[in-house]
C-alpha cells in the first residue's frame, strides 16, 4: 500500500489528510499554525498517522501547499493552494467547474477546466474585509465560540445588513447593532450575507456560471453555506471536510507526481 | 449662563470640557464611548458637571462633535470634528499650521491658517489601517496595556517590518514575530513605524507645514510621538490635553455662542 | 566586463537617481547634460543630436521616498507619476536641461502641466505624437512635431541640431536596437542563457548611458552569451505584455521566472525598442523618424493604428516567439494597459492561450502573492 | 412675497422642462433609429464636428451621453459589473464601463434604446481613454471606426501644421460620410448648421455670464447640465438654438426680479471636475445646505469654452471646426490652462471658493488636482475643498464622508466670515469714538 501526505500549511491551521493509492481518504491531521512549521507539520501530520492508523515513517511522498509550502524540509513538492483546493474539490464533486475558498485571511474564487486544472483565479490577500478572520472577531466580541458561529447564524429572522467594506470599521456597525438590542443570530447572519455578497462578486469575475464547490474553514458554518445559498444563483456543493480539502487536493497531486516518479525509476 | 461644553463622542472615546467665559478649562472628563453612542454623551456631561460641581443651567451652549455627534441629545448644535481638532489645536498652540490627529478608527491631517481656520484636510477612508484600532490590537496580542506599549517601543533597535497594516491581521503578524522570537521592544518599533509612514503619506496630501500639532488619543503614545517626529523630521506640539482637543474645539465655539447671546442681552 | 559584472554595473546605475547618473557620466564627459525622457517614446535620437544625454525616466523605485507627489496625484494615479514629480520638487534632477512627455495617456499629459509648474528654469516639452497612421497629412504632420522640438531645443542648448548629428544618433540607436533584438533572439534560441531579470537589467541601463558606451556593453554580451552555460529548465513558455511605461521591480522578474516562467518576449523598456527595423539612414533624417513612427513601431497600447491592430500584434509576438501563454502586467492605475487588457483577453480567450494578470506598484516589496499567482498559473499548465 | 426660486416652480419649470423635452426628442429619434435604416455614427462630445455629420443626415449619438443617463438614473451598476466580469478593472473609467456593459446588454441596435452605429468617429481630443472607449465599440460592435487625431494645444496657438492636419482628416471623414450615405457633401448647408451652433452658443455665453449677478439666477454647476443637454447633443440644430434664446429670456427676467437659486445665497463657489451623477441630487444637497451656489464651473465647458466669445464661424467652415477642436474646448487644454480658466471664473464671477469634485474614473479631469489646490491655495490664497468620488460609479460615493468634508470647509468659511465682520465691527466703532 502507498501513504502519500497532503500538508496544508495554513495561516490560522496546518491541515494534513493522508490517501492510499486509490485516493482514499486513510486519515487527516490539524495543528494551530506557528511559527515553526517544521514543528506544527510533524505535529498536524502526526494526529492525521494517528488517524489513519499508520506511522509517520510510513509515508512515501509529501506534497506542501498553503502559505508556508517552501518551509517544510522533508517536502517532495510543493503545490500553491490554488492548484490544490481545485483539484481536491474536483475530486469531490467533478461536476462542478467553480470553488471558493474562504480562509482565515484570503478568499479565493477558481474556475476550474474539466479534469479539475485551474483555469482563472481571484483572490483578495491581507483585508480582512472578506475572509474569515473577521467572523473569528466578531465571534469574539460576541462572545460566542468560532463553532458555534454557523448554528447561531441559521436561528436568524432578521439579518442585520452591514454596509461597511471595512471589517474594522463593520465593527462599529456591529457595536450600534448590539447596542439597538438586535439579536446575536440576525447580526452573525448579517456578517455571513455581507461575506456571501464579496464571494460571489469575486466568483463572477471568473466566469461564474454553473455549480461552486465552497471550501475552507468558513464553510463549515451553516449559517454561511445558508447565506451563500440563498444569494448565489447556482447550486452550492459543501463538502464532508471543507478543512481539509486543499490538503486533499496537495495529497492527490503528490501522489501523481509520486506514480509518475516511480514509473519513471521502473523503466530506467 | 457663563459656562460653555463641548463634547466629542468618538469610535471608542467620549471627551468632554467645560470652558467658562474666558474660555478656561474649567473641567474635562473621558470615558469609553462603550456600546451607546446615544447615551456616552449625556454621561459625559453628567459625570463632568458633577466633577466641576457646575449646574446644567450655567451651561449656555453645548456643542457636539465626533462620530456621534448627531447623536447627543444635549448638543444643541453640531461642529465637524475637523473644525474642532483645528480650533481646539490653534488654542493649545497658537503657531500650528499643522494638526495630525489619531483617534480610534480615523487618522486626519489638517492644515490650518494663521488664524486658526481649516484651509485643508484629508482623512483615511474607508481602511482602518493604521489607525488607533491597530495599536489597541498590538496591545491586546502582547498583554500589555495601551500606556506600556509606547515606552516600549522606543527600545526598540531592529524594528520588524509588517506584511500587512490590516488591523485585523497585525495580530497574526505579532504572533507570528513572536513565534519566530523577534524581541517585543523590535516588534513595537515595527508596528509604530508602520503606522507613522502610513500615516505621513496621508499628512503629505495636504503638506506638512510648521509647527506640526499632534492630537487625539494616540498622541498620549510616546513611541508614536517619536516614530512620527523621526520620520518628519520635526519636533511636535503634544499636549497633556491632547485627547482632549476636539472636545476644547467644541467648547469654544459654544462659547462664541454665549457670548453673542451675552452681547444681544446687552445691547 | 563579463556578463555577471555588467548585470551589476546595470543595476548599480539602476539605483542611481537622475542627478547622479549625470554626475557620474560627467566623470567622462565633464560638460555632458541631461534630458530626461519619459516614458513610452520620444525621439531621443534628436536629443542626442544636441549633445546631451537622454535619459529614461522609468520611475524610481525604492530610491527615492514618495514626500510631496502625494500631495499632488491621487491614490488612483499611477506610481510612476508620482515619482517622476518627486524627482523634481525633491531636487534629484540637477544636471537636466529638460524633460519631453509625449501623448501616452491622460496622466502623463498633466503630469507634463504639473512638472512644467513646479520647476523653474527646466524645459518641460509635451509631445504630440500622431495616433492616426492612415491620413495623406500624417508624415507632414508627424515631421513637423519632430521639427518643432528640435528648434526649441536648440533653443535651449543655445546651438543648432543639424542633420548631420541627427543621422549620426540614428545609426547609433539602430544599431543599439539590432543588437538588443540580436539578444533577445539568441536567448529564445538558447532558453536559459540569459534569465529576463538578467536582460532586463541590461536594456534598462541603456537608458542611463550615452548610447557609444552603451554599444560597447552590448557587443560584450552578444560576443559571451555563447559561452554561457544554458540549461532549459521545464517551464512555461510565456510573454509579458503590458509594462510599457512604469516598469516591473526587477525582483517581479525574479519571481515570475523562480515560478516557473520562461518569458521569451516582453514590451519592457518598450520605448528604447520601439522600431521593428532600421530607421532609414537616408535623406532628410526627420522624415525617416517620422516614416519609422508611423509604418514601422511595435505595437503598443499607447498608439493607435489602424492598419495593425494591436490584438494581431500579440498575437504574432506569442507565435513568433514560440511562447505557450501570456502573463499581463500592467502598472497599477495604468490605464491604457488595464483597458487593453479587455481586448487582449477577448482574443487570447478565442485563440486558447493562456493568460494571466497581474498588476504590480513601482514600490511593492513583498513578492509572495505574485509568486503564487504565477506558480498556481504554471501548475495549470504543467500538471495533468 | 417670493424671495426664491426654489420654491417656485417655474423657474425649474421653464428651462429644466424645455431642455427635458428636447431631450426626450433626441432620445425618441435615437429610440426610432433603432427601427429603421437611418445612419447613425458615434462621436465625442468634446470638441467635435457634428455639423459635418449632420450635412449628411447622419444621427450623431454618444457613449459618454449613453453612461450619463444610465448614471443619473441610478441604473449604471449592473452595468459597470458587466463589464469587470469580462475584464476591465475596477481602475478603469466607469463612464467605458458602464457604456460596453450596455452594449453587451443589448441596449444597442435593434432591441435596444440606441441604435448600432454606421461609423465610429473618434474625436479623442485630450482623452486618450476616448481612444481605447472607441476602439472597443469598433470591436465589440463590429463597426468602422475612423481616428481623428486632434493635437494637444501644446503651446498657446495651435501650428499651422496642427490645424492644416485637423482640416485634411475632416476631408477624409466627408468623404467617408459620402460613401457611407451616397450623398455628395453640401458646403452651403455646412453653413446652415453652423450658423444655428453659432447662435447656441452666443446664447451659452449669455446664460453663462448671467451668474455674476449676485444672487445667480441659476447653479452653474448643478442646473449648467439643462443646458448641456441641449449645446452638447444637439448642436447645430435649430432646436438648440431656439432654447438658448428661451433660456437666457428666463435667466434675465429672473436676475431682473432679483431671485436666487437658495433662500439665502451665502457662499459664491467655482467647481472643477464631473458631477457625482449618481447621487446628483444628495450631492448638490450637501452644498444647498449650506447656501452655496456654484457661479461657474468647468465640467460645463467640455462642450465648448463658448464664454470667453469663440463660435462658429459659417464664413470659415472647416477652420472654425478645426480651431473649436483644437483650442476651445476644456479637454484639449492643459491643465495650466484649466487653472487660468477657474482663476478668471473666481474673479469674474465674484466667487468665494474653489471647490474640487475629484473622480477616480476619470484621471483627464483628476490626474493632478492636488497640485490644483496647492496652486489655487498657496498662491492665490483662495479657499478651496477637495473631494473625492465618482462621476458613475456608486460604488465611490461615500456620503457621510463628503458631507463630513463639506461641513468642515463652510464652517471654516463662516467662522473666517465672523471674525472679519467683528474685526470689522470693532474698527467701525473705535472710529466712531475717535471722532
Ligand atoms: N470549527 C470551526 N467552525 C466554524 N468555523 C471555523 C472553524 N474552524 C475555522 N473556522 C473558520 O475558518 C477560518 C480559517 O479557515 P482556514 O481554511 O483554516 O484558513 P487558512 O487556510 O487561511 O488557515 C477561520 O477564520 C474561521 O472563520
Ligand atoms: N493611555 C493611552 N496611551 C496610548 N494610547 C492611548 C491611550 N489612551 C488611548 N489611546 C489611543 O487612542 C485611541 C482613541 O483615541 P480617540 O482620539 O479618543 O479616538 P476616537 O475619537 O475615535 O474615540 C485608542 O484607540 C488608543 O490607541
Ligand atoms: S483595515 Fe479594513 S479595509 Fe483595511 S485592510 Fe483591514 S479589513 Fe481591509
Ligand atoms: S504607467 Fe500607464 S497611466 Fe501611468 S503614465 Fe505610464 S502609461 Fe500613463
Ligand atoms: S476619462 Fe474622463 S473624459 Fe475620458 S472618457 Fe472617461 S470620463 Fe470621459
Amino acid at each position: 500500500m502507498t501513504f502519500v501526505a497532503g500538508v496544508d500549511l495554513g495561516s490560522g491551521r496546518t491541515k494534513t489528510v493522508i490517501i492510499d493509492e486509490n485516493e482514499q481518504i486513510l486519515g487527516m491531521g490539524m495543528a494551530r499554525t506557528e511559527a515553526d512549521f517544521d514543528i506544527v507539520s510533524s505535529k498536524s501530520i502526526g494526529s492525521a498517522c494517528e488517524s489513519a492508523g499508520i506511522s509517520d515513517d510510513q509515508i512515501e511522498y509529501i506534497a506542501t501547499t498553503g502559505l508556508g509550502r517552501y518551509s517544510l524540509d522533508r517536502r517532495d513538492i510543493q503545490i500553491t493552494e490554488l492548484t490544490c483546493g481545485g483539484r481536491g474539490a474536483h475530486a469531490l464533486f467533478p461536476d462542478a467547474h467553480f470553488v471558493v475558498d474562504m480562509g482565515a485571511q484570503c478568499t479565493r474564487a477558481i474556475s476550474l477546466r474539466d479534469g479539475g486544472k485551474v483555469k482563472s483565479f481571484r483572490t483578495n490577500e491581507k483585508c480582512a474585509a472578506g475572509s474569515g478572520g473577521f467572523l473569528e472577531r466578531i465571534s469574539r466580541y460576541l462572545e460566542v465560540s468560532i463553532e458555534e458561529v454557523g448554528k447561531l447564524s441559521l436561528e436568524a429572522n432578521d439579518a442585520q445588513p452591514i454596509s461597511s467594506v471595512c471589517a474594522v470599521l463593520a465593527e462599529s456597525e456591529i457595536i450600534n447593532h448590539v447596542s439597538e438590542g438586535k439579536t446575536v443570530p440576525d447580526i452573525l447572519r448579517g456578517a455571513h450575507d455581507s461575506l456571501a455578497g464579496r464571494a460571489l462578486s469575486q466568483l463572477k469575475l471568473v466566469g461564474f456560471d454553473s455549480p461552486v464547490v465552497f471550501i475552507g474553514g468558513v464553510a463549515m458554518q451553516e449559517g454561511m453555506v445558508d447565506a451563500c445559498r440563498e444569494l448565489f444563483p447556482y447550486p452550492v456543493y459543501v463538502p464532508e471536510h471543507p478543512l481539509h480539502v486543499v490538503a486533499y487536493g496537495a495529497a492527490i497531486l503528490g501522489l501523481r507526481r509520486h506514480e509518475k516518479r516511480t514509473q519513471e525509476t521502473a523503466v530506467a | 449662563m457663563s459656562h460653555a461644553a463641548g463634547i466629542d463622542v468618538g469610535s471608542t472615546q467620549t471627551k468632554a470640557v467645560i470652558v467658562d467665559i474666558e474660555g478656561r478649562i474649567v473641567s474635562r472628563t473621558l470615558i469609553d464611548t462603550g456600546a451607546n453612542v446615544r447615551r456616552a454623551g449625556q454621561r459625559a456631561l453628567d459625570v463632568m458637571m458633577e466633577e466641576a460641581d457646575v449646574e446644567r443651567s450655567r451651561i449656555g451652549f453645548v456643542v457636539g462633535t465626533g462620530y456621534g455627534r448627531y447623536k447627543i441629545e444635549a448638543g444643541d448644535t453640531q461642529v465637524t470634528e475637523i473644525s474642532c481638532h483645528a480650533r481646539g489645536a490653534h488654542t493649545l498652540f497658537p503657531g500650528t499650521r499643522t494638526v495630525i490627529d489619531m483617534g480610534g478608527q480615523d487618522t486626519k491631517a489638517i492644515k490650518i491658517g494663521e488664524d486658526g481656520d481649516v484651509i485643508d484636510f484629508c482623512m483615511n477612508d474607508k481602511c482602518a489601517a493604521g489607525t488607533g484600532r491597530f495599536l489597541t490590537g498590538a496591545a491586546e496580542v502582547l498583554g500589555l496595556t495601551l500606556d506600556e506599549i509606547g515606552p516600549i517601543s522606543l527600545k526598540g533597535t531592529k524594528p520588524v517590518r509588517l506584511t500587512s497594516v490590516c488591523t485585523v491581521f497585525v495580530e497574526s503578524d505579532i504572533l507570528s514575530y513572536l513565534a519566530q522570537k523577534r524581541k517585543i521592544e523590535d516588534i513595537l518599533c515595527g508596528v509604530h513605524q508602520a503606522i507613522a509612514s502610513r500615516t505621513i503619506s496621508l499628512v503629505r496630501r495636504t503638506g506638512i507645514e510648521e509647527e506640526v500639532t499632534f492630537t487625539g488619543g494616540v498622541a498620549r503614545n510616546t513611541g508614536m510621538i517619536h516614530a512620527l517626529e523621526e520620520k518628519l523630521g520635526v519636533t511636535l506640539n503634544v499636549s497633556d490635553d491632547s485627547q482632549y482637543t476636539g472636545a476644547l474645539g467644541a467648547a469654544l465655539y459654544a462659547l462664541d455662542h454665549v457670548r453673542a447671546g451675552q452681547q444681544k442681552a446687552a445691547s | 566586463m563579463t556578463i555577471d559584472e555588467i548585470v551589476l554595473h546595470s543595476r548599480s546605475l539602476l539605483d542611481m537617481k537622475p542627478s547622479q547618473v549625470i554626475k557620474k557620466t560627467q566623470e567622462t564627459y565633464p560638460n555632458v547634460r541631461g534630458f530626461a525622457v519619459f516614458p513610452v517614446y520620444a525621439p531621443h535620437e534628436i536629443i542626442h543630436a544636441a549633445g546631451l544625454m537622454p535619459v529614461g525616466l522609468y520611475g524610481a523605485g525604492d530610491q527615492l521616498e514618495i514626500t510631496h507627489a502625494d500631495s499632488r496625484f491621487q491614490s488612483f494615479i499611477c506610481s510612476i507619476a508620482k515619482s517622476t514629480l518627486e524627482l523634481f520638487l525633491a531636487d534629484e534632477m540637477d544636471g537636466f536641461v529638460g524633460i519631453a512627455f509625449s501623448s501616452i495617456c491622460d496622466v502623463a499629459r498633466n503630469l507634463a502641466s504639473v512638472v512644467s509648474r513646479n520647476t523653474e528654469g527646466i524645459y518641460v516639452e509635451y509631445l504630440h505624437l500622431p495616433q492616426n497612421m492612415a491620413s495623406e497629412q500624417s508624415q507632414t504632420y508627424t515631421r513637423s512635431e519632430y521639427e518643432r522640438f528640435r528648434r526649441k531645443l536648440a533653443e535651449h542648448v543655445g546651438r543648432p541640431i543639424t542633420d548631420a548629428a541627427i543621422s549620426e544618433s540614428l545609426k547609433l540607436y539602430n544599431e543599439q536596437r539590432r543588437l538588443i533584438r540580436a539578444i533577445y533572439a539568441y536567448r529564445q534560441d538558447h532558453p536559459g542563457s540569459i534569465s529576463a531579470a538578467e536582460l532586463t537589467c541590461i536594456t534598462k541601463a541603456g537608458t542611463r548611458m550615452m548610447p557609444g558606451d552603451y554599444l560597447t556593453i552590448l557587443k560584450d554580451v552578444m560576443e559571451q552569451l555563447p559561452q554561457r552555460p544554458a540549461h532549459a529548465r521545464d517551464t512555461v513558455r510565456v510573454v509579458v505584455e503590458g509594462a510599457f511605461c512604469e516598469q516591473p521591480p526587477i525582483e517581479l522578474i525574479e519571481a515570475i521566472e523562480a515560478a516557473g516562467c520562461e518569458i521569451r518576449d516582453d514590451d519592457m523598456m518598450l520605448g528604447w525598442r520601439l522600431f521593428t527595423g532600421d530607421v532609414s539612414e537616408q535623406g532628410d533624417p526627420l522624415t525617416a523618424l517620422a516614416n519609422a513612427y508611423l509604418n514601422e513601431s511595435v505595437y503598443c497600447s499607447t498608439r493607435h493604428d489602424y492598419y495593425h491592430p494591436r490584438t494581431e500584434g500579440l498575437l504574432a509576438r506569442v507565435r513568433d516567439s514560440g511562447a505557450k501563454a501570456v502573463l499581463f502586467t500592467p502598472a497599477k492605475f495604468c490605464e491604457p494597459a488595464l483597458l487593453d487588457y479587455v481586448l487582449f483577453k477577448r482574443c487570447l480567450d478565442d485563440k486558447g492561450v493562456p493568460h494571466l494578470k497581474l498588476e504590480f506598484e513601482e514600490k511593492m516589496w513583498t513578492f509572495e502573492a505574485p509568486r503564487t499567482e504565477v506558480e498556481t498559473f504554471a501548475e495549470s499548465m504543467l500538471f495533468d | 412675497m417670493r424671495t426664491t426660486i426654489a420654491d417656485s416652480k417655474d423657474y425649474r419649470g421653464t428651462v429644466h422642462k424645455l431642455s427635458r423635452d428636447i431631450i426626450s426628442d433626441w432620445l425618441g429619434q435615437l429610440q426610432a433609429a433603432t427601427k429603421t435604416d437611418t445612419k447613425s455614427a458615434y462621436l465625442m462630445v468634446s470638441g467635435n464636428c457634428v455639423e459635418i455629420l449632420r450635412c449628411f443626415d447622419i444621427l450623431p449619438t454618444f457613449p459618454e451621453i449613453n453612461a450619463l443617463q444610465l448614471a443619473i438614473r441610478k441604473n449604471s451598476l449592473p452595468y459597470i459589473i458587466k463589464a469587470e466580469e469580462i475584464g476591465y478593472a475596477s481602475d478603469n473609467c466607469a463612464y467605458v464601463k458602464a457604456d460596453i456593459g450596455y452594449t453587451l446588454d443589448g441596449g444597442i441596435g435593434e432591441d435596444g434604446t440606441i441604435p448600432k452605429p454606421d461609423l465610429i468617429v473618434c474625436n479623442f481630443v485630450g482623452c486618450n481613454v476616448y481612444i481605447k472607449w472607441f476602439e472597443h465599440c469598433a470591436e465589440i460592435m463590429d463597426v468602422p471606426l475612423v481616428m481623428l487625431d486632434i493635437p494637444f494645444l501644446r503651446e498657446d496657438e495651435p501650428s499651422k501644421e496642427d490645424t492644416q492636419y485637423v482640416i485634411t482628416q475632416l476631408k477624409e471623414l466627408i468623404a467617408k460620410c459620402e460613401d457611407l450615405t451616397g450623398k455628395k457633401f453640401d458646403m452651403d448647408r455646412l453653413r446652415e448648421h453652423l450658423a444655428y451652433s453659432a447662435r447656441a452658443e452666443q446664447g451659452w455665453a449669455k446664460a453663462k455670464n448671467l451668474c455674476k449677478a449676485r444672487p445667480a439666477p441659476y447653479d452653474a454647476y448643478f442646473d449648467a447640465i439643462n443646458m448641456m443637454g441641449p449645446i452638447n447633443a444637439l448642436r447645430g440644430t435649430k432646436e438648440a438654438a431656439d432654447f438658448f434664446d428661451a433660456a437666457v429670456e428666463q435667466y434675465e427676467h429672473i436676475v431682473e426680479q432679483g431671485l436666487g437659486v437658495v433662500d439665502d445665497e451665502r457662499f459664491r463657489i467655482v467647481v472643477e471636475g464631473p458631477p457625482p451623477y449618481p447621487y446628483y441630487r444628495n450631492f448638490r444637497g450637501l452644498f444647498e445646505a449650506w447656501g452655496a451656489v456654484a457661479v461657474q464651473s468647468t465640467y460645463s465647458t467640455v462642450g465648448g469654452t463658448w464664454e470667453n466669445g469663440f463660435c462658429h464661424d459659417p464664413e470659415r467652415p472647416l477652420e472654425s471646426i478645426a480651431e473649436q477642436m483644437i483650442i476651445h474646448n476644456l479637454c484639449n487644454r492643459s491643465m495650466i490652462e484649466r487653472y487660468k480658466q477657474i482663476h478668471q471664473y473666481i474673479t469674474d464671477w465674484h466667487a468665494d471658493a474653489l471647490v474640487i469634485h475629484s473622480v477616480k474614473s476619470c484621471r483627464l479631469f483628476s490626474a493632478g488636482q492636488g497640485d490644483m489646490r496647492e496652486h489655487f491655495i498657496r498662491d492665490l490664497g483662495i479657499p478651496t475643498l477637495m473631494v473625492e468620488s465618482d462621476l458613475e460609479d456608486p460604488r465611490y460615493y461615500a456620503e457621510a464622508q463628503l458631507k463630513n468634508r463639506i461641513d468642515a470647509f463652510f464652517e471654516a468659511l463662516t467662522y473666517k466670515r465672523l471674525r472679519s465682520t467683528a474685526a470689522a465691527e470693532a474698527a467701525a466703532a473705535a472710529a466712531t469714538q475717535g471722532d
